[in-house]
């Protein structure tokens, strides 16, 4: 008790444990946490987990003996950092998670999640509906190890592969990395260069990919569908130069996320498990409402 | 104690020096770093890095190197836990073969020391650089490691299993257990076998080595094997602690394993070193990379200040050494 | 016209030179004469530029030096021949005669025909026969030094230091280069001359510096001076001759070596060795002559096992016959090699004393995953003591020891072994007086326990002193096999040079 | 032609039966493979790794090794983009110092022969072997590259800068002209020069290169500039031809670059190799990389099977060279 007291004069910690700051979304998405946190006077901290879910629990661990006092979360992997959650737990820390999910119940105080699925869902509906339900396209994975990777795919496929029409004549990996992405287009063009579309799992693939295009003057010609709402991608669609992509919030997820946190330092205890919140398609059509990350 | 004195030289302990200056300055700037829980949160961190970089020195000692541990890593673990979980099918009757922990733990050191016998016996019988094997290697079992988990990680593997990665006894967290075992077998291997023996001269001269009837393929061989196996002894403790098996598990650990060796004094050109100094050197990155939390430096400072310490901390060493 | 005085030396714990004085003439030899360790290169180095942080002074054509490198003492006319090789394998002859003083076109880049004209010059003025384009790996050792000494006569120096260049050459190169010696000496070069052959100095030196200990202890005109006198000056005391072997031995094969032949690694067809036989009878010692390339080292190579694959024939060792593929099975069937490079294949240099010598016999000083140490070092003591190798102890490292004691190290690791035959290659290479009279000593006593001796040796006289019986090699093939009665420099020559003049 | 005969000798271009055999296979199994496009493409791909790898070579040739290539070609890319974009602002006046495109491009350069410098200083000045050094600069320049760009990329970065990396000039694609001519600069700079030959009597034999009073810091520090800057041509490059500036850019390259080096013939000893074969040696990882994603190969198997054929390329290499 003796402890507490002391800590009441301090501000209140929370740490940021991002899976990954190799990527600006999550960049993003880690400093607009700690951004909040700072308005409503925490002290924050990021952590970079390098996307290996050994480092993160590592960070969970020295968070945990730092004393910090709520951790703002986005997993490495759903299953693969559950535990790390469940140290936090035991030690009363409460933890909120962004963006990515864990598959655990009750573990943590609250997920506020991003739907890849369901976004990849609807853009596979859009995506049929542009090919007319015939044509030839390329798939671009993230990295295979991923779980974001799959879900994404899945929900794509799910409506997609409905379409004896559709026919995907490649399917490769780009590590969600832009120049991978425009290395793996620029040959998957030479065998097939006749496609139709490309389907990439996040963004920056997807400028990597239309950058394969225009070299290959095959810009017009070839449909190219992103996902998550980046900066490029949002103008690239104004222009033109892209069809769609699925538009992320983790701004929204971020803030919430802290919010959360503030207000459970302030004494609420029932959150929800999980706040989904909604991936929602930019097309052509509607691109003037939104911004990068958010509308 | 004389004996003890004298392979525990003063010269293969220089490491300390470092060390000893950093702990200083993190303990002056964080109460929090001289505390005994952080203590064993450091010591459970590096557990993984040192069975690693245990085998690493024995390979860096015949002058090799082994770039594929931290894919090893990945692919033992995620055997042990496929294994563990699922059993291997077999589709004509429509069953499975279930596995004992024990058992799938066996199977994941066999993949380990299957793979190093890999690498041993292209290094030995086709004379390719250990770099390029093993670099060739950290491709081939990242792949099968993908192919083995069709990229998803294996995960709910169960109390028993988790309590390798978590558990307590004596009042010290297992994996510390493990990895002071791993560090009490090499130090007797190098320093109180004849194979210990054959490695040291191996690695510091080859041809005379041979001439004195060391039979080199056989000894570089077995140092890939336990390198191979102690990988495997990583990821299923990796494995355990996270109660999942990930896909890319271990990426990267090289870089962080040879640091840890150079760090403790092995030299890369082989046939001078130390065991201790290897785990020194794990300790000293262990203590740098909690105490860059511990301090609050921002994640991309991190890398730059981790980039400084690990050259201030080979030129210390170095200084000291020409001092003597 | 080079003068030094009071030179001071010091390494870590190491007091290499003391105060040391002498002047070098131009048109004269001077011979640097001293035991191993007495500080000979040491010196050498400081002179020409190796070595800058020395106590004393260096007068130069009476003006004092101090040069920043060894480009800088080039530039002023002094070059050195170092102990060592300071070659780079994997360039050319002509690459590294000119390695750090390229000729270059005027657009500065190398001007490569020209570099190879002079190379060839020079190659055929020292009757080396090898081509400018040749790489340094594919030469032996004799070649290579040759090469060594082309690069110290590339420029038109004043002053020219030889450290030892006869170390590895045969009879033939060394008088080539004693013609060249001659030559320079009448243009009026300063030489300096390192050697522990100390007939060869006698034959081109006209004065003499004897060190000891770093101190220079006397110099002189060579001429004043006689064999023994100027090794009671080197070591501080006397030294007798050995004499020639005159024992009787009973015909008791230890070693038998039949039609051994052996093929050439990369040319086929090519032998190395012809149908070799070889008896060598217990107790006995049987020098094997030959010059350089005759293929001696390869012989010993492969009864030893090195040559698997390669080799055919027989070899019985005490009457069994015995199949011998590696170097293990050589060392169970008791045989052992004392190899020719000591530093390169003969040890570890970076281990110390105790694990060097007990490398082989590891297997039996095992129990139980154990080393037993205090049998080893019991082991180890026994024959440092015997042996008398000269160091503070058994943690010793190999490296840090004098070439005679590392010599004394390689032979106890085999004695360990209990051999039945040793084989020795070139023992006494670089190594001085006093210690090579000690392994004389050795190798005597050895045989007078019984074991049977093999040794090569590119040294006439020493083959003479300690030899039984000689062999002969030329070529690949056994050309004479002499009683040591009978045997002559005369006799033995001719049988060496065997074909090359028929 | 004597002389040339006598430089591209046959033995430097072993790796060629490799590349040989792997076409192919290639263009049996895929029509696509031999065609021009494909041929280009496969060009302007390497050209990065190109790049980079002949900086590689120098730098192996002397026994050296850098692992910061990748961190190094990623500030430098952030740096020019950045310049490009924003300029340096100047806060006391609220102005900013604008940069043209060659000076944003002079400033990259700059900051990778700096950054090469930096590497040098330390391996020549305190011992540090190279591999920890450049491990250490893989931290450092990562962390700065984060730091410049925040963790976001630069990008739009306008026509005229994007021609670099995408545009053609007399019927071939901008980037493989540039890595011909770092090529044909570094096969003068090897084989014509003084310096090369320094190389490669540094990595020969350090101390017999030392008595024969070269210069031995001068000339390591060169290539380790050269290096770096040659790391920067590859940034700027990266980044022109995906017209943005990605703060992860790069990470892992070092280890294409050190296989196509070793692919290419050069030892990892020092003192033997070739800038052609390592040109050889990038060319077989880019025709590979680029026949796996033709035939399609589950990205599961394209590693296992990229390991293999380095792996076997390196065998064939080998034993080659002992039939000669
Ligand atoms: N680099 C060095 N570091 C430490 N000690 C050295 C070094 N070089 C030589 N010494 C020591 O200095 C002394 C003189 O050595 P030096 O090589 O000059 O002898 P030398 O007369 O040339 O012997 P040899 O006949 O064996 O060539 C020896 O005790 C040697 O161990
Ligand atoms: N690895 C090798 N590759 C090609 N040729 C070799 C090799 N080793 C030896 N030779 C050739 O075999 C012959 C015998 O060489 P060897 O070294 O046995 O001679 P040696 O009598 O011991 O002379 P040295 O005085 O140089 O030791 C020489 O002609 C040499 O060129
Ligand atoms: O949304 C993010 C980004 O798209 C990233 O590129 C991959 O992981 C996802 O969670
Ligand atoms: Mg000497
Ligand atoms: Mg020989």
């Amino acid at each position: 008790s003796c402890k507490q007291k002391d800590k009441k004069n301090q501000p209140k910690k929370i740490a940021i444990i991002i899976s990954s700051l190799n990527n600006p979304w999550f960049v993003f998405l880690g400093e607009t946490a700690a951004k909040k946190a700072a308005e409503y006077g925490y002290e924050s901290k990021i952590f970079d987990s390098q996307n290996n879910t050994s480092t993160e629990s590592e960070h969970f661990e020295n968070a945990i003996v730092s004393g910090y006092d709520a951790i703002l979360f986005n997993a490495t992997d759903a299953d693969g950092s559950v535990a790390s959650v469940n140290k936090a737990k035991e030690a009363d820390i409460p933890v909120f998670c962004m963006d990515r999910e864990i598959n655990a119940v009750g573990v943590a105080t609250s997920q506020i999640l991003s739907d890849s699925y369901s976004g990849c869902v609807n853009l596979g509906k859009y995506f049929v509906q542009q090919l007319d339900k015939k044509g030839k396209y390329v798939e671009i994975l993230g990295i295979v190890g991923d779980n974001n990777t799959w879900s994404r795919s899945k929900g794509f496929h799910s409506v997609v592969d409905l379409y004896p029409g559709l026919k995907m004549v490649a399917q490769q990996s780009a590590d969600f990395d832009r120049n991978k992405a425009l290395e793996v287009m620029e040959s998957i063009l030479s065998a097939n260069p006749d496609i139709d579309a490309v389907f990439c799992g996040n963004d920056g693939m997807a400028m990597g990919a239309y950058q394969a295009l225009l070299a290959a003057g095959k810009q017009n010609k070839v449909k190219v569908f992103g996902f998550d709402g980046a900066d490029d991608v949002v103008s690239a669609i104004k222009d033109g130069k892209i069809t769609a992509t699925g538009m992320q919030y983790p701004a929204l997820m971020a803030n919430t996320a802290a919010q959360f946190a503030h207000e459970y330092f302030g004494g609420r205890k029932n959150f929800p498990e999980k706040m989904p919140v909604s991936v929602e398609m930019v097309t052509r059509k509607n691109v003037d409402n939104y911004v990068a990350y958010g509308q | 104690m004389k004996t003890l004195n004298n392979t525990i030289s003063v010269e293969k302990l220089r490491p300390l020096i470092a060390l000893f200056l950093l702990c200083v300055v993190l303990s002056l700037l964080s109460d929090k770093f001289l505390t005994v829980n952080n203590a064993w949160n450091v010591m459970r961190q590096i557990s993984v890095n040192i069975c690693i970089s245990v085998g690493m020195t024995l390979i860096v000692l015949t002058s090799g190197i082994d770039l594929s541990v931290g894919s090893v890593l990945a692919l033992c673990g995620a055997v042990t836990a496929g294994l563990l979980k699922n059993g291997i099918p077999i589709e004509a009757t429509n069953t499975y073969v279930g596995f004992t922990l024990l058992g799938a733990i066996l199977a994941g050191l066999v993949v380990g020391g299957l793979l190093g016998f890999f690498n041993g016996w292209v290094i030995t019988k086709f004379k390719v650089p250990p770099f390029v094997a093993t670099l060739a290697m950290l491709t081939i079992a990242r792949g099968l490691t993908m192919l083995f988990t069709k990229g998803f990680p294996i995960s709910g593997l169960g109390k028993e299993f988790a309590f390798i990665g978590t558990g307590w006894f004596w009042g010290m967290p297992i994996p510390v257990w493990i990895s002071l075992i791993v560090i009490i077998i090499a130090f007797w291997l190098t320093t109180r076998t004849k194979i210990g023996r054959y490695i040291y001269a191996i690695g510091g001269n080859e041809k005379a080595a041979k001439l004195s009837g060391i039979n080199i393929k056989k000894v570089k061989i077995t140092v890939y094997v336990i390198a191979g196996v102690l990988a495997a002894v990583g990821g299923i403790m990796v494995t355990s602690r996270l109660d999942s098996a990930q896909p890319n598990a271990g990426m990267s650990f090289e870089l962080d394993s040879i640091a840890a060796v150079v760090i403790g004094g092995t030299s890369l050109s082989g046939g001078r070193g130390a065991i201790l100094g290897t785990v020194l050197g794990a300790i000293i990155i262990g203590v740098l990379n909690n105490g860059l939390v511990l301090l609050n430096v921002s994640p991309f400072w991190q890398q730059v200040v981790k980039g400084f310490v690990i050259l201030l901390a080979v030129i210390i060493d170095k200084a000291n050494s020409k001092a003597e | 016209m080079l003068k030094a005085v009071g030179i001071t030396k010091r390494f870590p714990g190491v007091l290499a030179l003391d105060n040391v004085s002498f002047e070098f003439e131009p048109g004269k030899v001077t011979a640097i004469i001293g035991e191993n360790g007495a500080g000979k290169s040491t010196l050498m180095k400081i002179l020409s530029g190796v070595y800058q942080d020395y106590e004393g002074q260096i007068l130069y054509k009476d003006k004092e030096v101090k040069f920043a490198n060894t480009k800088a003492a080039q530039e002023n006319g002094i070059v050195i021949i170092h102990q060592e090789l300071n070659l780079v394998p994997w360039l050319t002859v002509q690459e590294n005669i000119f390695l750090g003083r390229e000729m270059t076109t005027w657009l500065d880049t190398l001007d490569k025909k020209q570099m190879r004209l002079k190379t060839e010059a020079l190659l055929k003025k020292l009757k080396l026969n090898v081509k400018a384009d040749d790489k340094i790996a594919d030469l032996k050792v004799g070649q290579q030094q040759v090469v060594e000494i082309a690069k110290a006569l590339l420029y038109d120096s004043e002053v020219i230091i030889m450290d030892e260049p006869t170390s590895a050459i045969s009879e033939g190169e060394v008088e080539v280069l004693f013609k060249i010696i001659e030559q320079l000496r009448l243009e009026g070069k300063a030489i300096v001359y390192i050697s522990h052959k100390l007939d060869e100095l006698f034959k081109i030196a006209d004065n003499f510096v004897v060190l000891r200990d770093g101190k220079s202890i006397e110099s002189g005109q060579m001429k004043n001076i006689n064999h023994d006198q100027l090794i009671q000056k080197m070591v501080g005391r006397e030294i007798h001759k050995l004499e020639r072997s005159t024992r009787v031995l009973e015909n008791n094969p230890i070693l038998t070596v039949q039609n051994l032949s052996l093929k050439h690694p990369y040319s086929k067809g090519k032998m190395l060795l012809h149908d070799i036989n070889l008896e060598l009878n217990k107790g006995e010692i049987v020098g094997i002559f030959g010059l350089m390339g005759a293929g001696r080292t390869e012989l010993l190579e492969s009864i030893f096992g090195l040559n698997n694959g390669r080799a055919s024939g027989n070899i019985s060792v005490d009457g069994k016959p015995c199949n011998i593929k590696t170097v293990t099975d050589a060392i169970n069937n008791k045989l052992a090699l004392v190899p020719e490079d000591r530093k390169h294949d003969g040890l570890v240099l970076g281990l110390d004393i105790r694990t060097n010598m007990t490398l082989p016999i590891l297997n039996k000083l095992e129990k139980f995953g154990f080393i037993n140490r205090k049998e080893e070092k019991k082991n180890v003591e026994k024959y440092i003591k015997e042996l008398h190798i000269k160091t503070p102890g058994d943690k010793q490292l190999a490296g840090n020891l004098s070439g005679g004691n590392q010599q004394k190290i390689v032979i106890a690791k085999w004695l360990l072994t209990q051999p039945l035959v040793i084989m020795l290659d070139e023992p006494t290479r670089g190594i001085d007086i006093h210690a090579k009279t000690e392994i004389y000593k050795l190798i005597k006593q050895l045989a007078a326990t019984g074991i049977g001796i093999l040794m090569v040796s590119s040294e006439l006289p020493e083959i003479l002193a300690v030899s039984d019986r000689v062999l002969v090699m030329c070529e690949g093939a056994i050309t004479a096999d002499i009683k040591i009665e009978n045997a002559t420099e005369d006799n033995i020559l001719k049988a060496a040079i065997g074909s090359l003049t028929a």
